[in-house]
């Protein structure tokens, strides 16, 4: 079973990240953007486990490593 | 001869250098703000360390776009001097200036520390004051200095000698212990050490002058022979 | 309950006194202004009535606290601006952000000063890393962030303290402190002054970030905290390096009358103090800035703490040149207001007045002042219950130093500092791992020397003696590298001031402080406040962390801790005393926090400190290193292990050996010196009536140890190295 | 038109970020996950273009900024 989990900020954390990317963009020719977020892609392979057990552990995983729930949220699709 | 040095926003080391070839060398040196078209008037280029544009997607991704680097790249088309070091480093890669890509150190961390660099080849512009196999001690200060590339990018680079320095004990899981390297035609070179930090006898260190001198006395030759 | 006042942290007395300020009852604008203003971490309501404690005068000093940052002068039209501040509560919920921003905020009330900003310096504080999984998180974060913020700048961390105890098991201490240099007549002032002039506001934009931010530092650690989330701010190192760059270039135009950063209690706070410093008024308008969010109210505009702004009160009519190295530096300027004459803050959301308030009332000089009730505890009586015969003496001493060496508040902090990129603008001439860090100026002949120190154990059993043996110690890492101590930045770590005993650790240690800097000569020129640093079971140990500079006016009569070459002989300046009472053998090997803190006496602290910069400036030492924690048996380990060399030490005493190796006695250094110049160094201690003993001699590659002729010590050097550069990283991992 | 861009490290180039997580997995009872790798999700709002504009902007903003390609790929999605 694999997971892919992704991890953004949430929308009340400031993101100096995706703004300087944003500037940057404009700067090489793309003004029209509006906004940048950077955020994480987490590619887990789970081995041989249920899509239950999956389900659960990923979510998890979230919760105790692989998101800062502080500033982050999370979701996850298994496939 | 002239030394420029360009600097970014988010360039630091830059008066670094400028002080280890001024102060420690006698030499000519000027900084040159990102914005600056016309670099004609210099031998030899240097792309300091920093954070150019804060590095935020990736080090060096975006300086590759600031006016300056146009003439960058033409004056290292036309065979001149040009040096990245840390950063700059960083920033040759992501031009494509230079082969390969810097990542996250293995260990995650940051890591400032004085290491040992061995000089792999002593027949380059960067590197002809020093011994084949000498071991200079010189600063490291980066998070993404791991150095990657394709198994037949190695082999060239091991083939024509463009590996100047690997690390005698290698601390960030550069593969082939790469500390830097130079490009094909010997005029680029991109190393992650920080030689311009040790030029001074205040500081406790000054076997980065052997590199610095190297440079030196490669363009005085140039000079003669011209 | 849930009287409005309530809500912005303010009790029925403070509420009524707002009402008085403004004949009226405030609107929901104005009390949270009032707020956030009025909480002890911008008021210093229960502290400030201390400070009369500090010396804040001397012929050095050309700003003393009450500015962003103070001043010293260095000589040569030179100056040294420098603070310390605190970001314990966001560090506690988000170690890497909180640690972040509490470096970027001090480094812009450096140059806010117009100072450029040359070292930075860091003094952590853990709770029981050995054994809890949150701590070791907390660690690794807060040292990242320091690391992400201040490597990107391109500002060195040189140097700082992590220490461990227990007691900060549910609320850490992370100050961050800066120092910048610069000339005489370039010193700028946070001054809105000029009837007409505009204020412009430089920098990131304004957010919803860290919203009540100073509020939330000025209340106990609970679970309720963590759903204070919107508290936490994201640092954008970046931008500060723009922000930084572009505001010192301003500053060389003369067209800033005053300028500001935009810290605790953001907007709120730098107009207010701005304009009642400048003893005019302001008027500013919230829809002329920039915002990060739609829709925000001017309430929230007013409190964000959004990092990376400024402030900056310019000359009416020289707005473009602003605008113009602004722009420079990529970023954007826009004129949000102008100076008044009515010592008013006016407050506008476009033509409407939303807030109307006196400027000064907001501020610290019209916000409440308390003396509050203090009581000494229990406590205190029965901790000095302790004799050193009350514990046994180990029967292998090699295995104590070991075990010590592995302590956590011994072992190397390299693993830290090595995320500290501390040799950025090659000027770090002694770097992390001595006494305290020297720096050269570039361009003269000068150095400065820095350190940050404080043994919260000492504070906790004797708030007043350990908080004069933190000045003292800090002044002796400054004398042990070469720099004579001029000024002192202080931050006051403490629980909660409104409980009578905590008021009395606070108070003992004020005094404490301002005793000890008087009598060594270093005034007080800023420092920060930081209290309510406790959780329902446990208040932290009292915890004033020093921050020292010195100045060296020769950069290269610098001097080491290390041992340098073999045959140089080791001699102990000052007396060992059986005092192992709070030192971190008893805490370590024997589980005690007890006893008498060691004794202080100045005079003698002042002869030996005199003697040894002398000493050094004479070059006439190899190496010089003060005895702190671990006595002189650590001592002796730190000295060989820099530069792997033995000693051969010999000792005659009546003390008990454990107490001899360990005993923290104050006043002590060991030095090293060459034997030609033996007869000269003891011959002046003589003169001065400095107690001294010759210890032996630096040799091969053990530290062997006898006393009273029987070996009790010997240790491969490497051996010890080994354990002691390993353990920090060995516990993390 | 917004973007989601997932920018993942090739397969030959080795990920020290995901090691060190799969480790700490491990270290806190997840034995069986075999591989983590970790990569970047950046959201991006294009503001107001036409799908195609868009598709080739990302594109161009991908293989210039976005993405090293040296050691890099990337994918995105339109929505
Ligand atoms: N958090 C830190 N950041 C930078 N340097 C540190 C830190 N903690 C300790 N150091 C450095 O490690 C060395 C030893 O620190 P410490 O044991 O506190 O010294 P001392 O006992 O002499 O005050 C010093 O050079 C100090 O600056
Ligand atoms: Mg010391």
């Amino acid at each position: 079973m694999k997971a892919k989990v992704y991890v953004t900020l949430k929308k009340s954390i400031a993101d100096p990240q995706g703004t300087a990317i944003q500037g940057a963009l404009k700067k090489i020719g793309y003004p029209n953007i509006e906004e940048v977020r950077i955020g994480k892609l987490i590619e887990l392979d789970l081995g041989e486990v249920s899509q239950e057990t999956a389900a659960q552990q990923v979510k998890e995983m979230c919760e105790k490593l692989l998101a800062n729930t502080v500033i982050e949220d999370y979701r996850f699709e298994l496939e | 001869m002239k030394f420029g040095i360009i600097v970014f926003p988010g360039s630091n080391c830059d008066i670094d250098f400028y002080h280890a070839f001024k102060d420690g060398f006698g030499e000519d040196v000027e900084y040159i703000w990102h914005d600056t078209e016309s670099i004609d008037e210099f031998d030899c280029i240097i792309l300091p360390g920093g954070f150019s544009y804060g590095d935020y997607l990736r080090c060096g991704a975006v300086a590759g776009f600031s006016k300056v680097m146009e003439s960058v790249r033409k004056h290292a088309e036309a065979g001149k001097l040009l040096i990245g070091v840390c950063n700059g480093f960083q920033i040759l890669t992501e031009m494509r200036l230079l082969p390969g890509a810097l990542v996250r150190n293995q260990n995650l961390k940051f890591i400032c520390n004085t290491v040992g660099i061995k000089v792999e080849n002593n027949d380059s512009p960067f590197t002809n004051q020093c011994e084949k196999g000498q071991v200079l001690n010189i600063p490291i200060a980066h998070g993404e200095g791991n150095y990657v590339a394709d198994e037949e990018t190695l082999k060239q680079l091991k083939e024509n000698g463009q590996i100047l320095f690997t690390y005698a004990e290698n601390p960030n899981g550069s593969l082939l212990d790469i500390a830097g390297i130079c490009n094909k035609k010997r005029n680029v070179m991109g190393m992650m050490p920080h030689p311009e930090r040790a030029c001074d006898v205040l500081l406790g260190n000054e076997d980065g002058r052997f590199i610095l001198q190297s440079i030196i006395t490669h363009l005085k030759g140039e000079m003669q022979n011209e | 309950m849930n009287k409005p006042y309530e809500a912005v942290g303010l009790t029925a007395e403070e509420y009524a006194k707002v009402v008085e300020y403004l004949n009226r009852e405030p609107n929901e604008l104005e009390l949270n202004m009032y707020g956030v203003m009025w909480s002890e971490h911008c008021s210093y309501k229960h502290s400030r009535s201390l400070f009369k404690h500090f010396p804040t005068t001397g012929k050095r000093v050309l700003q003393g606290p009450g500015e962003n940052a103070g001043i010293v002068d260095i000589g040569d039209n030179l100056a040294i601006a420098m603070k310390i501040e605190s970001h314990n509560h966001p560090s506690a919920i988000e170690p890497y952000q909180g640690a972040a921003t509490g470096v970027g905020g001090i480094i812009r009330d450096i140059f806010a000063m117009g100072a450029r900003p040359i070292a930075l310096l860091n003094s952590l504080r853990f709770g029981d890393v050995e054994n809890s999984e949150r701590v070791k998180y907390l660690l690794e974060g807060v040292v990242e962030g320091i690391a992400g913020y201040g490597n990107c700048i391109g500002i060195p961390t040189v140097g700082g303290e992590v220490n461990f105890n227990n007691s900060y098991n549910g609320n850490p201490l992370v100050n961050a402190m800066c120092v910048g240099v610069i000339e005489h007549d370039k010193i700028h002032r946070g001054n809105a002054s000029g009837v007409g002039n505009s204020i412009m506001y430089v920098g990131a934009a304004t957010g919803r970030d860290g919203m009540g931010g100073a509020s939330f530092a000025s209340v106990e650690l609970s679970d309720e905290s963590e759903e204070k989330r919107s508290a936490v701010q994201v640092g954008d190192p970046f931008m500060e390096k723009l922000l930084m760059e572009a505001c010192l270039e301003l500053l060389q135009t003369g067209s800033v009358v005053g300028i500001q950063d935009l810290g605790a209690a953001g907007l709120t706070s730098a107009c207010c103090e701005t304009a009642t410093r400048g003893e005019g008024g302001m008027e500013i308008d919230v829809l002329k800035v920039p915002r990060r969010e739609k829709g925000m109210l001017p309430v929230e505009v007013m409190i964000s703490e959004s990092q990376e702004r400024m402030l900056i009160i310019v000359e009416k009519g020289r707005e473009d040149e602003v605008t113009k190295i602004v722009e420079k530096w990529g970023l954007h300027s826009v004129i949000i207001g102008k100076v008044t004459d009515n010592g008013r803050l006016i407050v506008k959301e476009g033509d409407v007045v939303v807030g109307d308030m006196p400027a000064h009332s907001l501020d610290s000089s019209g916000a409440p002042k308390y003396y509050k009730d203090y009581e000494v505890p229990q406590y205190y009586r029965d901790v000095k219950k302790f004799t050193s015969s009350d514990v046994e003496e180990p029967t292998d001493l090699n295995q104590t130093i070991m075990e010590l060496l592995k302590s956590p508040n011994i072992a190397s902090k390299e693993w830290v500092y090595k995320q500290y990129d501390h040799m950025v603008r090659t000027s770090t001439v002694v770097k992390p791992g001595s006494d305290a860090a020297v720096l050269k100026l570039r361009g003269t002949k000068k150095g400065i020397a820095l350190t940050t120190d404080c043994n919260s154990r000492y504070c906790y059993l004797d708030p007043r003696e350990g908080s004069k043996i933190a000045v003292a110690e800090a002044a002796r890492n400054i004398v042990a590298s070469g720099g004579k101590p001029i000024a002192v930045t202080d931050g006051l770590n403490f629980g909660n001031p409104e409980k009578p005993d905590r008021y009395w650790q606070f108070r003992e240690s004020i005094v404490g402080i301002g005793e000890a800097c008087r009598e060594l000569d270093t005034p007080v020129i800023s420092g920060n406040v930081s209290l309510y640093n406790e959780t329902e079971s446990q208040a932290i140990h009292p915890t004033p962390m020093i921050g020292m500079v010195g100045v060296l006016d020769n950069v290269e009569n610098h001097c080491t801790m290390a041992f340098k070459s073999e045959g140089d002989v080791i001699i102990l300046v000052g007396d060992t005393k059986d005092e192992i009472g709070g030192s971190e053998y008893l805490a370590r090997i024997h589980n005690l926090e007890m006893g008498e803190v060691p004794h202080l006496n100045f005079a003698l602290e002042k002869k030996v400190q005199n003697f040894v910069l002398e000493s050094i400036e004479k070059g006439l030492l190899e190496s010089a290193h003060d005895l702190s924690e671990g006595g002189l048996a650590i001592g002796l380990a730190e000295s060989c292990m820099d530069h792997g060399v033995g000693a051969t030490i010999n000792l005659e005493t009546k003390l008990r050996k454990d107490v001899a190796l360990f005993s923290e006695s104050q006043s002590r250094f060991i030095i090293t010196v060459k034997a030609s110049v033996l007869e000269e160094i003891e011959g002046n201690l003589l003169r001065e009536k400095i107690p001294f003993t010759r210890l032996g001699e630096v040799a091969g590659k053990e530290l062997k140890i006898n006393i009273n002729s029987e070996e009790v010590i010997n240790l491969s050097v490497n051996q010890m190295e080994d354990a002691w550069r390993g353990a920090l990283e060995c516990l993390i991992h």
